[in-house]
């Protein structure tokens, strides 16, 4: 293994170029294949060997290795005293357990590795083989199909007459007493009233306060008309004091 | 196509079939046959490969001596692709259909006048594509503007047999298709002012 | 290439040509079906046009369920591009498109499990760039982990007619590369344990 080791001398210090390798268990798989090429009969007691020895070369030569290549050192480390001390049953999975997925590991990585490498030399497109190079295209043309129901016809058409029909303007009744009905309605009671008698009087009873200072124009415009017309007395203290009607 | 798989003119009619398919604009004989090869008879692979091709989907043609493959012109209409797409009519162009149907013939100020908002150009030409209307000569006013008719497709997509079978103005009403639209929002906003005041009233009796 | 110009079967067969000359993608025969019309038998025809092609400078394959045309690779060498130099993959990269090809779907942490390390984040991205991986959806297990799958693309590209011709894709099934090592370990295991029981007791005899 010591001629992919590359030394490369950094500012005095030593640094391990394992740049080449995809973790350590790519380099197991590298030093595995150095053994067999058939990765079914390896020795993984000789693999682990083999990367303890790599590790420790390493540290002698003050390398520094990145944290994962020395968790599986000491990993193999320890499976490696597993396979030589005499069996224990109490440990599970034994250490033959461990090589032995360790081994299918290996397997697996390197029938990928093989794969990608059958599958980058087939025929590729573009590289090998060619698709045309000007095509005239295919072309979609798009038709709308309208969705429109008479109903839709209908209904716009209403809302086209509505819009621009003649527009009348409606004041919504607001609860008002008119002046007719004030005039009507001061004149009967002036004619029940027997003296003096305050213009709050003559208001219909009412909570709607709008509707209360509309009946007190209109019956004060009222009283205004029926003493024009000699038919009522008014009679004020002062501005503002409460205002009386008296019958002629 | 053929089995003369190892004729040599074989092979070079077949690599200059694969240089031209390949080729993203038309190559003249010396372009080809910077490909193929010098010395190579490429004059001869194209007419080859020309006989070839005859009557084919593809066809190999020399425009202004540079070659190329292109699709059999009689199978252009198959490499469009009609796809129909259900959308819906704006607003704007079921009122102008509307407008049209019911007041036909009408010019465009005429529309625009009825419907109280001008049209976009887009929205005559989306009811002429659709099939519903057409223009019918011109009104014999200053400025000769166009009119537009419906047509018999706008009577079958419809479902009616002519114009007449187009409910009138009283139907409209009828169906509450004419009620104002001012008059329903007022109802809406009376309703909510009174509920506003109902609430209002009985916060006031607390 | 052949005088059967009136022959029905003939005119379906041009036409398909024609539209997968024509077409910029490799088109499923229902695509192709959407041009040439339904009810007519596509298959037959694209066979009938496999079979013309076949030994000429174009051929005309399928991949992944969609057919285009492409020229020969014995004529690589003829048309290959020096300019084109494809951008060399990585070595991460192209394991995990292989782990991606092989074992699909596959998530993230079983592509780690396989390669040993961590996939830097830029290796999936070249992958899903290319347009031959792409992700489809969640494995329902703790987690959710997005899982992978390859694309019609990545077949296109690698001349595959379907994943079943992933080199040697067969042979690695057999031998249980791709079962994951527990599984692989258990069946092992199954199997030596007779094999080591009868050992032991042979040593046991000792």
């Amino acid at each position: 293994m010591t001629e992919t080791l590359a030394l490369h001398d950094y500012d005095d210090t030593l640094t391990l170029n394992i740049d080449g390798w995809e973790g350590p268990l790519d380099m197991l798989l590298a030093m595995a294949r150095t053994q067999k090429v058939d990765l079914r009969a390896i020795s993984i007691l000789a693999l682990v060997e083999q990367y303890l020895a790599f590790i420790e070369r390493a540290r002698a030569l003050k390398l520094e290795l990145a944290a994962d290549y020395l968790v599986m050192a000491a990993w193999l480390a320890w499976l490696k005293s597993g396979l030589l001390l005499p069996r224990d049953p109490e440990v599970d999975p034994s250490p033959e357990e461990l090589a032995l997925k360790l081994q299918l590991r290996l397997e697996r990585l390197q029938a990928m590795r093989e794969g990608g490498a059958r599958l980058l030399a087939r025929d590729r497109l573009g590289r090998d083989v060619f698709p045309r190079g000007a095509p005239e295209g295919l072309r979609t043309v798009r038709k709308a199909r309208w969705d429109a129901t008479l109903y839709d016809l209908m209904s716009a058409y209403g809302v086209v007459k509505a819009r621009t029909a003649p527009v009348f303007h409606v004041v919504h009744a607001r609860k008002v007493l008119t002046l007719d009905e004030a005039l009507e309605r001061v004149s009967r009671l002036l004619g029940v009233a027997v003296n003096w008698t305050e213009i709050s009087r003559f208001l219909p009873e009412t909570d709607d306060p709008d509707l209360r200072r509309s009946a007190l124009a209109s019956s004060f415009l009222a009283a205004l008309e029926l003493a024009r017309l000699g038919r009522a007395d008014l009679q004020q203290a002062e501005a503002f004091a409460p205002l009386y009607l008296r019958r002629v | 196509m053929s089995d003369s798989a190892h004729d040599p003119a074989f092979d070079i009619a077949r690599t200059v079939e694969a240089v031209l398919f390949a080729a993203e604009a038309p190559l003249t004989i010396n372009e080809i046959a910077a490909y193929v090869g010098e010395g190579v008879d490429i004059r001869a692979a194209l007419r080859t490969l020309a006989a070839q091709y005859e009557g084919r989907g593809v066809h190999l043609v020399e425009r202004g001596g540079r070659w190329h493959f292109q699709t059999a012109p009689d199978l252009a209409f198959v490499l469009r692709r009609e796809r129909e797409e259900t959308r819906k009519l704006s607003r704007a162009a079921i009122e102008t259909l509307a407008i049209i149907a019911y007041h036909e013939p009408v010019s465009r100020a005429e529309i625009e006048a009825i419907r109280g908002v001008q049209i976009s150009s887009g929205t005559l030409d989306v009811l002429m594509a659709a099939g519903w209307v057409k223009p019918a000569g011109r009104r014999e006013v200053p400025g000769r503007p166009l009119i537009y008719v419906t047509t018999p497709e706008f009577l079958a997509h419809f479902g009616l047999a002519s114009r007449r079978d187009l409910p009138g103005i009283e139907d409209l009403r009828a169906a509450g298709l004419l009620d104002p639209v001012d008059t329903a929002f007022d109802s809406l906003h009376l309703e909510s002012a009174d509920e506003s005041a109902y609430v209002e009233g009985s916060e006031g009796e607390l």
